[in-house]
Formats: structure tokens, C-alpha cells, sequence
């Protein structure tokens, strides 16, 4: 290995022979959102898509619901809710092939019911009963990440690993708002960059980190503005319009898949629902903005482009509708079932093998619970 | 005889009086953080500052803890007295560099020029019901950092004390604050003039002679309770709170230690690495020829934070702190 | 404060409805180097600082050659070289305001030494007597910075502060190209942007970081181009050409004066010594490349512009030279002297008051010197 | 009478043929890190496994360690199995987070689904002249981790062996070069097959029936000569290489210890909060009547590292260790 054949194409020159190292122009977004839904754009979309995000829509909205309605019985610790941002969620897990990656934030459970993943076991986490309820690679999808932004670099190394053996796969990485003013957003797309990594960065910008607006987060033009400090494209969608962040996603999953590298996409959307349950959306947010946004309803604006369309009628509304609530009917009676526990789990896997240190202390609490219950027996 | 009027408050209530009395006493005082401002915090420790201070004293910041402390330094540096708070435990990692490499050392590096009187907020430990992440002990990794205080309350009277002391320091203080106790209640009455602990003394809560507990923070409630469970088993336990791990009081621990022979050092935190073996090891050298027993350990497990329905199969409790007790060869006594 | 009062301008609205949420066109750097030497720029140039900037350009340049001989003689541990940077940290220095802060990395000694601290002094932590030679409020200079990009924040902060308590202050921090990859550069400058904080981020990129070329860093069109992700203007500029330099930091700290807020600039320039002496830089980069920016030397530059323009003359340069001269003199004798150490140091300065623990181990230390002393006044 | 003929290797050499071997063995390990690739590390521990192996294989990354450490657990979920190099212990701080958060606990979030075999390097402690933040001794944070292993050689061939059996470990490990032994040499023969030793077993360095010195890393040579050094004074030194701080060999230890009934915990790293307390404890708990004396501790300070012109003043030497063995009570004994 010589010298010369490990330096990049750009080998350091004098300023007076500087150049830009690529075009900034391609990588800028457009000033406005792309939408879909109401434009001339959303007669070139696919009918069948447009049903099928329509009927995740109303499922997904519902399980929101469902899911809210469970922290209020106490069959949840916690639920962030979705509602408001149905159209980024359902649309990250439908524009993935079956062989991609979605690394989902800890907001994100609808992506990962809509990927697949069985609805009790995703709500694992926020019921309490273990951390992450599915086996990550059943569907391709990341445990649900806590720290914010963490799971950035994560989505890059996967994709680079896949990428590395010649595997034909995508990562898509979720992240707030708020999560763009981390450490890890900023090492992760620039490690993506570098590497040409196969994957997608979806931000969904849906006005607030808990309390803080982005005005108090960034000064950027938008946060797809991002994209060009690290050579990649950004993106601007209109988050609440299904069809359009469908396809920028497609698109952008298609770049990566053909070698083009990492894709920046933010969704400007806005978050309905408190934070979580535990959350006083009133302290920071006045009921006129939040109107604004219910005005603006995914789910409405993608039935209200399908009936004029012809595409969706009131027994179509129904059957969603149907289909949704057996789905909210098999949740609820699912999650009041209690979770079977088994305290042994404390120590089952934190190694492969328990260390000694761990055996010892797992043969304490079986020994201890040995005695509670024969102390519990003899009291009877 | 005479009783002092005074009304229950909570941990909370005292924590945010303290920070609200600590702003009108110094404007150099900033608090800083993520939904600190508006919202007043996830656990409304915050809650009306900003209005009462205005939002440059009691700032929302972008959601960066590297970049909330790494910034509080800069502040630091220029005279102000930031009061950082990192929204859990497990959220403060990202701002380990900053606190270990430059938070911790400052003063050191500069030969006392630069000292950073800088107070880092960490609600910490579990019994809440909290999803991953949310339940950490991590005193451990701050309790090996020199250059660092370490200090946590376990009354509401130490909450408001313990933070002015903290504010009040020239030396980063990294306050740790149990999040189970934020709701517990106690006498206490804010109008009355508050007394402000010194750092770095730990305090004897209950007095005992067959053993001594050594504890702190979320697990004085949990060792108070032991001892009065103990009293049926016919031992008399005493119960240190260390209020301070970093400076370590010594002095307090040892003549308890010597005065009982016995000791049990109780804490959420993991058992391995955990502050219990500096604890056991140093009571130890100082007090072996008046030990009956080796200073045994009761702490979580050696294991990640378990989720919420778990928790309480790791916490240590009354029952795992008798264990201990009972332990402790007292056939050798008789 | 009502909830209304406490959101910025840009309320989330749908994006129907979306604005940029400021233009991000004047924000993008121009896509060459500024440069001033050799252009028509140069006859604006002030020839008083002209003169300045080349002397302290050419005592900089002895600096670095008294430095690395000094760590060959044993008297520095380590020492990391800007020769061929030197524009960058003359400039620098010399850009602030007597108020102004300076943030330096751990490369930038020269910077530190040209805003006025101690030529010894500021060799202390490559000495290895102390962590930190200067007192920082007496030239406010903050610790050369070993972990790389951590003294953004810091800069950041301390420029808000200053902002807050109403004090004509800017702070001006530098960073290489390779620390841009850390989070903490991403955070500081986000944190600035947010707070209009007066601060001047300068990256030297030098083209490499260790071995590390910069195609393995980044893939941005350049590294200005980052500050478009922040809202905050990036220039480039020909790092090896102090007029410029120091017209654009000039610039970039009146606009940060003037509540302008913060700008990232990029200074392309080039280390021509290895990273430190004790790296061996010809195991990832080849000779030509270095010649070619030894043809393109900061000093040589602005020497031809000044003798071209008649400004300097043989004198001026024997004068020039001559300076260095005994600067080097001075560095040398004074550094040729064993520092005074004294191990209680160890314990003095960790806190206010040190802890009864140290207290017990100072007393230790001091024990062990006592008996150590005993013992060799018995041997003698 | 037949000597196998070996010649003196480097540390820094068998670490380089581990992962080298590593590498030709299983083309699922990866090397990644700051200047590991062209320039083969600032230690030259990756010396040549770029031009071996390709710099897919051995690549040079953006200069970011959560990154670096972030996108290795990605590469580990997708099957590989990374060795990442820290190029400073104090420069791995920046990744904390991820090591915490994710690393540790990775196995455990997902029931055991998604283990992360990746192996961080990290070059630790004092004793080279390093400034400052070059020669910080972490361990404590890591032990304190739950999730983690905590390996470090203090021999050439274990240097080799340890590193070969955390790179095969299945779960992380966190594998501390004690960088002052790099160029230390020792009889090593790189042509010889070589054991990997398992991780968790400690042993016995030198046998001896006055009390254990129970070290690991760069201070099991200091020990040795001081074992050496005090048998002029009477003292038959055993001296116990950890080798692996989790999981943590009690066994071994406690079998020393039981033997000789003293004992002194050595170590580089800051005294409070730091490995020793865990060890001195656990030690004590096994073995209380065993023991004549409690279970000293000779450490760093509880100091930032020092500046390299003071770092002989810190670092615990010889004369320390004799100072504490002198301690050990030995007057009880006649
Ligand atoms: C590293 C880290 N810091 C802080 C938190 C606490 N926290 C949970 S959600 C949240 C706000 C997230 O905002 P955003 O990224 O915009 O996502 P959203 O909640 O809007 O979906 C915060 C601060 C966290 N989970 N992780
Ligand atoms: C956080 C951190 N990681 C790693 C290092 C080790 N290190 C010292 S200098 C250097 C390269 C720095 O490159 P660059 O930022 O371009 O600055 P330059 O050396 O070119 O001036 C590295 C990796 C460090 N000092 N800090
Ligand atoms: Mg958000
Ligand atoms: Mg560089």
C-alpha cells in the first residue's frame, strides 16, 4: 500500500487551487415542503398506496388512541402518542423493502406496528414489563431508543456493515426535532456521509421537544438544512401528507440502495397529543396553534384526496374504520392481560453466561422468594 | 413547651424554594437545562422561575446535555453561578466528557484561577416506575471523578439546605436528587430562615447500638423503616445518612462503626463498583479491631436498571436489609 | 407570561403554511478562499497591521522551530507544530479586541503567545510542570485545549454570559478540521446560533487530523458550508494569507459585536511538520504534496506582497528576523531552566478547600519527602 | 533438559498479532478508529492490518468517538464483530453515553436477541509523560457498568491471549492496554500456538506466604518488585494479577488471601471511588476471619492526573507498597 493510494480524491492543494469538494446547490432542500395530496402530484400516485396508507392511517390513529386510553387504566407506565404525526409514522415503515432496517425513537411504536411488529409486544417497553418486547430481527427493526438520537450511529453501522458484505439493505433512522441538537445526530450523519452509507435520516419536526419550540432549538432555515454541512441531500416534506412523505422516502431509500449515499428528510409536522400521557401540553402551547394543526389532519387530508378521487367511499371509511377498532378491540384485551413475569430475567441477560457475581445474587432472590412463598404457604 | 409551626411540605416544593432563594440572592445564579423555562421542568423543580426571574435567568436550552454543561462552563468562566439540570439520570451521560474532563479538573488545570462554581441537577434512582433509562444510580462514576462534590438529599429540611450549600460552592457540585422522594413530605415550614448545611457532613438520623446502617439519598426512608422492623428482632440499628459522598465524613461514620461494632452500607446503586465498597473498605481500615463482622453490602444488583414491574425484586428493601443484619454473627456476641 | 409570549416569531404552523424560516442564501460561504495577498484587495489593506502581521509572522515561525527544538533537547514533552499555520494564529490573536476571548485547541500555542501570554508560559503543559502555564484572566485565554472541540461550548457560553450581563465581549474559538466531526462542535454552534451568542468559530483545516486526511472527515462541499445547518453565515478563506485572515475574523467579530450573532470560518490552509514531533508524517502523505504548500508559505506571502508594495525592505526583514531572533534567545535560556516544582501542588488545587481525604494524603506526600530528605542527609 | 526457544516480544507486538490472528480468523472482525488504518494507531497496535486486510477492514474513521463507538454497535447488530481503538483513555469519554446506554445493555434490552461482541481499546494510565488528559485511569467507570467486561493484560502473553478471547467474547468488552507496558518485553514466541486465556481468572503471580499484594495492569510489575524489595525486610509476598476486573475472580483471590491473611489492593486509578474499595470489600466479606489486618489499599490520588514532571509523586511505587505491607499489622502476629 503506497502513500498516494490511500488519499481520496482530493488530495490537500493550495487554497489558490482550492475547489468545493462537491456541488452545495443539488444538496440544498426546496424553500417549501413537498407535498403530494391536493397538487397536480397526487394524480401520478399510486391508487393501491394511497389506500394502503389510508387504512394504516386509521389504524394507526386509533392505536394512539387505544394505546392513551391504556395509560389512563393503568396498563401503561407511559405512552407518547403519535396522533398528529400518523402519516410520517405509517409512511417510514411502508416505503421499506422487506430486507431494510427502521430504527425507530422511543415516540416512533406506531412505525414499528405498521413494520410488523406485533402490537402487545411493542408496547412491552411502555407497559413495563421488560424493555424491548420484539426480537429485533424478526422485522428488521431497532429496539424503541430511550436516549435521544442514540440510535443515529447505530442505523449508520448497520447500513455500512450490510453495505460492507454486499447485502442489499436500507437502514431508516427516526429522530425529533430535538433530537437533531445532539452529538449523535451530528457524528452520526456525518459518519453516513463519509462512508456513503446506505441509509435515511427521517426527522420528524413536529414543533416541540416536550415544552421547547424550535425556535428555541435551532436557527437553521430548516433543519433540512442540515444536510448540505455534511454533503448529503436534505429534504423538505410535508409531514401530515402520507403520499408525499411516502414517496420522498422511497426516493430517497432508492438513492441509497443504488450507492448514492445518505439522504437528510425533515417532515414538518406538529404533535396533536401532549408529550405523553404525564405531560401539560397547556403550560407552553395555546389552543388556537393546536386547532391550526388539527385543521390540518393527516388522516382527513388523505380521505378527503381519495373520496374526490373516487378512490375511498363510506363503506371504504367503514371497513378502515372496522379494521381499526378490531385491531384497538385485540390491544385492549391483550394488554389487560397481565404480563407474565419472571424474576430470574433480572439476571438472565446481562451476559451470555451469568458472571459468578451474578449467579450468587440470582441464587439470593430465588432463595428469597423460595422463602416468601414458603412463609406464604404456612401463613394459610 | 412551645412547637414551631410548621406546615408539610415536599422535597420538591423545598428544591425549588431553594433554587427561587438562591436567584434573589445572587443574580449570578442561572438555572439552565432542557424544559427548565417554560414548562418548569419535567418534575417542576423549575416551575416559575422564568416568569419570576425571566426566562435569561431560568433558560430552555437546545436539547444537548454536552452542550448544557460545556456551555455552563463558558458561563462559569465569566462569573455566573449556573445551576444545570440534566432531565434523568441516564441523560446526563451524554455531558460525561465535559464533566470529567473539564468540569471536574478546571481548577485543578489552571492552578486555581479558574474555578467553576457550577451545580449539576441529577434526579437519580428508581422505585417510579420508570421506562429504561429513566432509573439510574450513577453516583458511582461521579464518586470516582476528583474535583467533584457529590451530595444528596434525603429530607426535604437537606433538599433546601443541601442545594443553597451546593449553589453557594466554588467547586462543581454534581447534586443528586431521588426522584422517588421528590412527593415525600416532611415538617418544614419555607418562611422560617433556613439554615444551610455545610457539604461534606453526613448525619446520624436514628440512634441505635447493635449496628449501624450506613446509607443515603432514596434508601434513608428504606433504612428507617428497617430499623424500626428491627426493633422486633431485638436490634437496636443506628442510621448514618451520608448527605455527602464526595467529601466523605469520615469522622460521623467511623464513630459510629466503632461505637457498634457492626455495619451495613445500604444503595440503590449497582453493588459491584458501586459506592459501597469504597464505603465498606475505608470504615473498614479505620475501624477493623472494632468490627464483629465484615461490613456487608446491600444494593441493587449487578444488573441494568430492570423495568418498571421488576423493579421491586431489585431494589433493596426492608427484608434484604434484616438479611444483612441478621448477618452480621452476632453468635459470636453471646 | 402568558403562553403567547413565550414562543419566538415563527409559530408551528401547517406547512401549507411553512416560511424558511430565515434565507438561506447569504448564509452559504462563496465558493473560493478569500484571499487578499495578490489581489486587488491587497491595496486596502492597512500597511501598519500589514507590518504587524508579518512580524509576529515571522516570530511565530521561530517560535515553532525554538519549540521543536527544545522537545529534541528533552526540555518539552511533546510539541505540536502550526508551522505553516501560522496566518491562522497571528490573526487570531491579533483580530481581537483587548476584552475579546481567545479558545484555543491544543495546536494553538502561537495563537496564545501572540495575544500576549508568556512565551514560557505557554509552553507549561507541553513542559509538563502544570497542566496550564497562564493565569487565563490576565489575557483572556482560556486552557489550551487537549480534548479536541470542547472548548466550543465553553467559548459559547462565556460569550452568552457576557451578552447577558450587557459587556462588549467577543469570543473567538478555534478548532481543526478533524474536531469538527465531534458532537460537541455541532452543539456549540447550534447553542450560538440559538443565542446569538458573539462568538467566531475558526477551523483550520490543515488537511488532516493526525493521519487522518480530510476526505475521511467529511464529504461537505467545504466546512463553512456547515454553518447553513445552524442559521449562522460560513466564510471561507485562504488560510495561509494573514491579511486575509484577518480581514474576515475582523469582519465575522464586528458583526458578532454588533448583535449580529455567530460565524463559522473556514481557513484551508496546511501543517507542513509533522503532528507533533513525535510523529512520523510520512507514513500517510507524500513529499510533493508538502512542497507544494511550502511554495505556498504564509510568511513567504505576505513578505512578497510587502516588499512588492515596497513596505519592507532588506532592513525591515534583517530587523524582523532579528526580533525572532531574541525571542528565541529568550525562550531558550529561560526554558533551559528547571521549572521549581513542588509535589504539594498535587493537592492544591482540586478544590477551594481541600477534602479531609486529601488532606490525609497531602500530609502522606509530605511525610514520605520528609523521610526521604532524612534519609539522604543520613547517607550524605 | 529442552527450552522451547522464544524471543522477547513487545506488549504492543502481541497485541498486534492478536488482532491480526483475530482478523485472518473470523472475517467478521473489523478495526476501527482514529488513525488506526494508514498510520497503523498512535501506539502502532494496528500497524500493517490496513495493507493486510483492506481498509474496510481496518478504517481510519471521522474523528468522533460516540460515532465511532455508535456505529459499531450498528456493524455488531448486523453481525460483525468490531474492535474499536479509543486512542486516549480520556478520549473515550465522549462515547460514555453510548457505552452505558447501549453497549452494556444492548443484550439485556432485547432478552438476550441482540448481543453486541464489540471490543473497545482503550490505552490507560500514567507513567509516560503524558499532558494532561493522555493518562487517565477509567476502570472505575467501567466496573461500576453492568454488561460490560473489564479485561487488562499485564504481560505479554496475556496481552495476546486476553485480547484473542474478548475479541471472541459474545458480549462487550472493554480491554484496557496499560500503555506504560507497551514496549515493556517479555520471552514471547508469536510463531508458537498461543492459549487464549478464558476471561475472569485471575492468577498468582508470585507465590508467598506473608500477605497478597492483589493487583492488575500496569501495576502488577511495580508489585512484583516490591515483593522483590520486601524480602529484605522479612516479607513473602504473594502478588495476584486480576487480569479481568469483571467478571472478578473471587476465588483466586479469596483463596490467597485466606492463605496468607493479609492483604493490600494496588492499583494506578484514584483511591476513592475506585476499584480497590470493591475489592478491599469483597475481600473482606470472604475472608474477615481470615485476616489479621483490614485490607489496605495503595492508589493513585484522589487528584486529577498530574502534570508529567509531579505524575512520580502519584503514582503508587514501591516504597508505598512496603509503606502499607509495614502496616499490616504485624505485631499481632509475635
Ligand atoms: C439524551 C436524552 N436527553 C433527554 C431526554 C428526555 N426527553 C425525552 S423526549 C424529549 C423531547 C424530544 O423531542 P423531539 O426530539 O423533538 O422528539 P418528540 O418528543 O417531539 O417526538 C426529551 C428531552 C432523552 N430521552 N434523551
Ligand atoms: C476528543 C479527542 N479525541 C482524540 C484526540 C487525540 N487527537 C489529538 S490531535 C488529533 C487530531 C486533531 O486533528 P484536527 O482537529 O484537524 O487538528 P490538527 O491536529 O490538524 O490541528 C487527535 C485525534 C483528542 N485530543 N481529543
Ligand atoms: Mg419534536
Ligand atoms: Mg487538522
Amino acid at each position: 500500500m503506497t502513500v498516494t493510494e490511500q488519499r481520496g480524491a482530493h488530495r490537500p492543494a493550495p487554497p489558490s487551487a482550492w475547489q468545493p469538494r462537491t456541488d452545495p446547490a443539488p444538496l440544498l432542500p426546496d424553500a417549501r415542503p413537498y407535498r403530494v395530496l391536493g397538487t397536480d402530484a397526487a394524480a401520478e400516485a399510486d391508487p393501491a398506496l394511497l389506500r394502503r396508507l389510508y387504512a394504516e392511517l386509521v389504524r394507526g390513529r386509533r392505536y394512539n388512541a387505544q394505546a392513551t386510553a391504556l395509560t389512563k387504566q393503568g396498563r401503561l407506565a407511559v405512552y407518547p402518542s403519535s396522533t398528529g404525526q400518523e402519516a410520517c409514522e405509517v409512511a417510514a415503515a411502508l416505503a421499506l423493502a422487506e430486507q431494510d432496517w427502521l430504527f425507530p425513537s422511543y415516540r416512533d411504536t406506531l412505525a414499528v406496528v405498521a413494520r410488523g411488529v406485533d402490537p402487545v409486544e411493542a408496547l412491552t417497553l411502555l407497559r413495563g414489563d421488560w424493555h424491548t418486547g420484539y426480537d429485533p430481527y424478526e422485522h428488521r427493526v431497532a429496539p424503541l431508543s430511550t436516549p435521544l438520537a442514540t440510535q443515529l450511529p447505530h442505523a449508520v453501522g448497520l447500513a455500512h456493515a450490510a453495505r460492507l458484505k454486499g447485502d442489499d439493505v436500507v437502514a431508516l433512522a427516526l429522530v425529533g426535532d430535538g433530537g437533531t441538537s445532539e452529538g449523535d445526530f451530528h457524528e452520526a450523519l456525518n459518519f453516513a456521509a463519509v462512508w456513503r452509507a446506505p441509509v435515511v435520516f427521517l426527522v420528524q419536526n413536529n414543533g416541540f421537544a416536550i415544552s421547547v419550540p424550535l425556535d428555541k432549538q435551532t436557527a437553521a432555515p430548516s433543519l433540512a438544512h442540515k444536510a448540505v454541512g455534511y454533503g448529503m441531500p436534505g429534504r423538505l416534506v410535508d409531514g401530515n401528507d402520507a403520499a408525499a412523505v411516502h414517496q420522498v422516502l422511497t426516493e430517497a431509500l432508492a438513492h441509497a440502495r443504488a450507492g448514492g449515499g445518505p439522504t437528510l428528510i425533515e417532515a414538518v409536522t406538529y404533535r396533536v397529543d401532549a408529550h405523553t400521557n404525564a405531560d401539560d401540553a397547556t403550560r407552553y402551547r395555546g389552543d388556537a396553534e393546536v386547532e391550526a394543526w388539527r385543521a390540518y389532519d393527516p388522516v382527513a387530508l388523505l380521505e378527503r384526496e381519495l373520496t374526490a378521487r373516487g378512490l375511498l367511499d363510506e363503506d371504504g371509511i367503514r371497513a378502515a374504520r372496522e379494521d381499526a377498532e378490531s385491531m384497538a378491540a385485540d390491544l385492549r384485551e391483550r394488554m389487560h392481560q397481565d404480563p407474565v413475569l419472571d424474576p430470574m430475567d433480572l439476571f438472565a441477560h446481562v451476559y451470555a453466561e451469568p458472571t459468578p457475581q451474578l449467579v450468587e445474587q440470582r441464587d439470593q432472590v430465588r432463595a428469597e422468594l423460595a422463602a416468601e412463598a414458603e412463609s406464604a404457604g404456612a401463613g394459610r | 413547651m412551645t412547637t414551631v409551626a410548621v406546615k408539610p411540605a415536599t422535597m420538591a416544593q423545598a428544591l425549588t424554594c431553594a433554587l427561587r432563594d438562591a436567584m434573589a440572592a445572587d443574580p449570578a445564579v442561572h438555572v439552565m437545562g432542557e424544559d427548565v423555562g417554560t414548562l418548569g421542568g419535567v418534575f417542576r423543580i423549575t416551575d416559575g422561575l422564568a416568569e419570576e426571574f425571566g426566562e435569561d435567568r431560568c433558560a430552555d436550552t437546545p436539547l444537548a446535555e454536552a452542550g448544557i454543561l460545556g456551555t455552563a462552563v463558558g458561563m462559569a468562566m465569566y462569573g455566573l453561578r449556573p445551576v444545570v439540570e440534566m432531565q434523568f439520570d441516564a441523560f446526563a451521560y451524554p455531558a460525561f466528557e465535559q464533566l470529567v474532563s473539564h468540569v471536574a479538573r478546571m481548577r485543578n488545570r489552571t492552578r486555581g484561577a479558574m474555578p467553576l462554581p457550577i451545580t449539576v441537577r441529577v434526579p437519580y434512582g428508581g422505585g417510579i416506575g420508570g421506562v429504561e433509562h429513566h432509573s439510574d444510580s450513577s453516583e458511582a462514576y461521579y464518586m470516582a471523578t476528583p474535583g467533584l462534590h457529590v451530595v444528596t438529599p434525603a429530607t426535604v429540611a437537606d433538599a433546601y439546605g443541601l442545594l443553597r450549600a451546593a449553589i453557594a460552592s466554588d467547586d462543581p457540585v454534581v447534586f443528586l436528587e431521588p426522584k422517588r422522594l421528590y412527593w415525600s413530605k416532611d415538617a418544614w415550614n419555607p418562611e422560617e430562615p433556613q439554615t444551610v448545611e455545610p457539604i461534606g457532613r453526613a448525619v446520624v438520623r436514628r440512634r441505635g447500638r447493635s449496628a449501624t446502617l450506613i446509607t443515603y439519598g432514596p434508601s434513608v426512608p428504606v433504612c428507617l423503616e428497617a430499623a424500626e422492623a428491627a426493633r422486633a428482632e431485638g436490634w437496636d440499628l443506628e442510621v448514618v445518612d451520608l448527605r455527602s459522598l464526595v467529601p466523605f465524613d469520615d469522622e460521623t461514620v467511623t464513630a459510629s462503626v466503632r461505637r457498634t461494632g457492626r455495619a451495613v452500607v445500604v444503595h440503590e446503586s449497582g453493588g459491584f463498583g458501586g459506592p459501597g465498597g469504597e464505603i465498606a473498605a475505608r470504615v473498614t481500615e479505620r475501624c477493623f479491631h472494632h468490627l464483629e463482622a465484615p461490613v456487608l453490602r446491600v444494593a441493587g444488583f449487578d444488573v441494568p436498571y430492570p423495568p418498571p414491574m421488576l423493579e421491586r425484586y431489585h431494589l433493596p428493601g426492608v427484608d434484604r436489609i434484616l438479611d444483612a443484619v441478621g448477618r452480621l454473627q452476632w453468635e459470636a456476641e453471646s
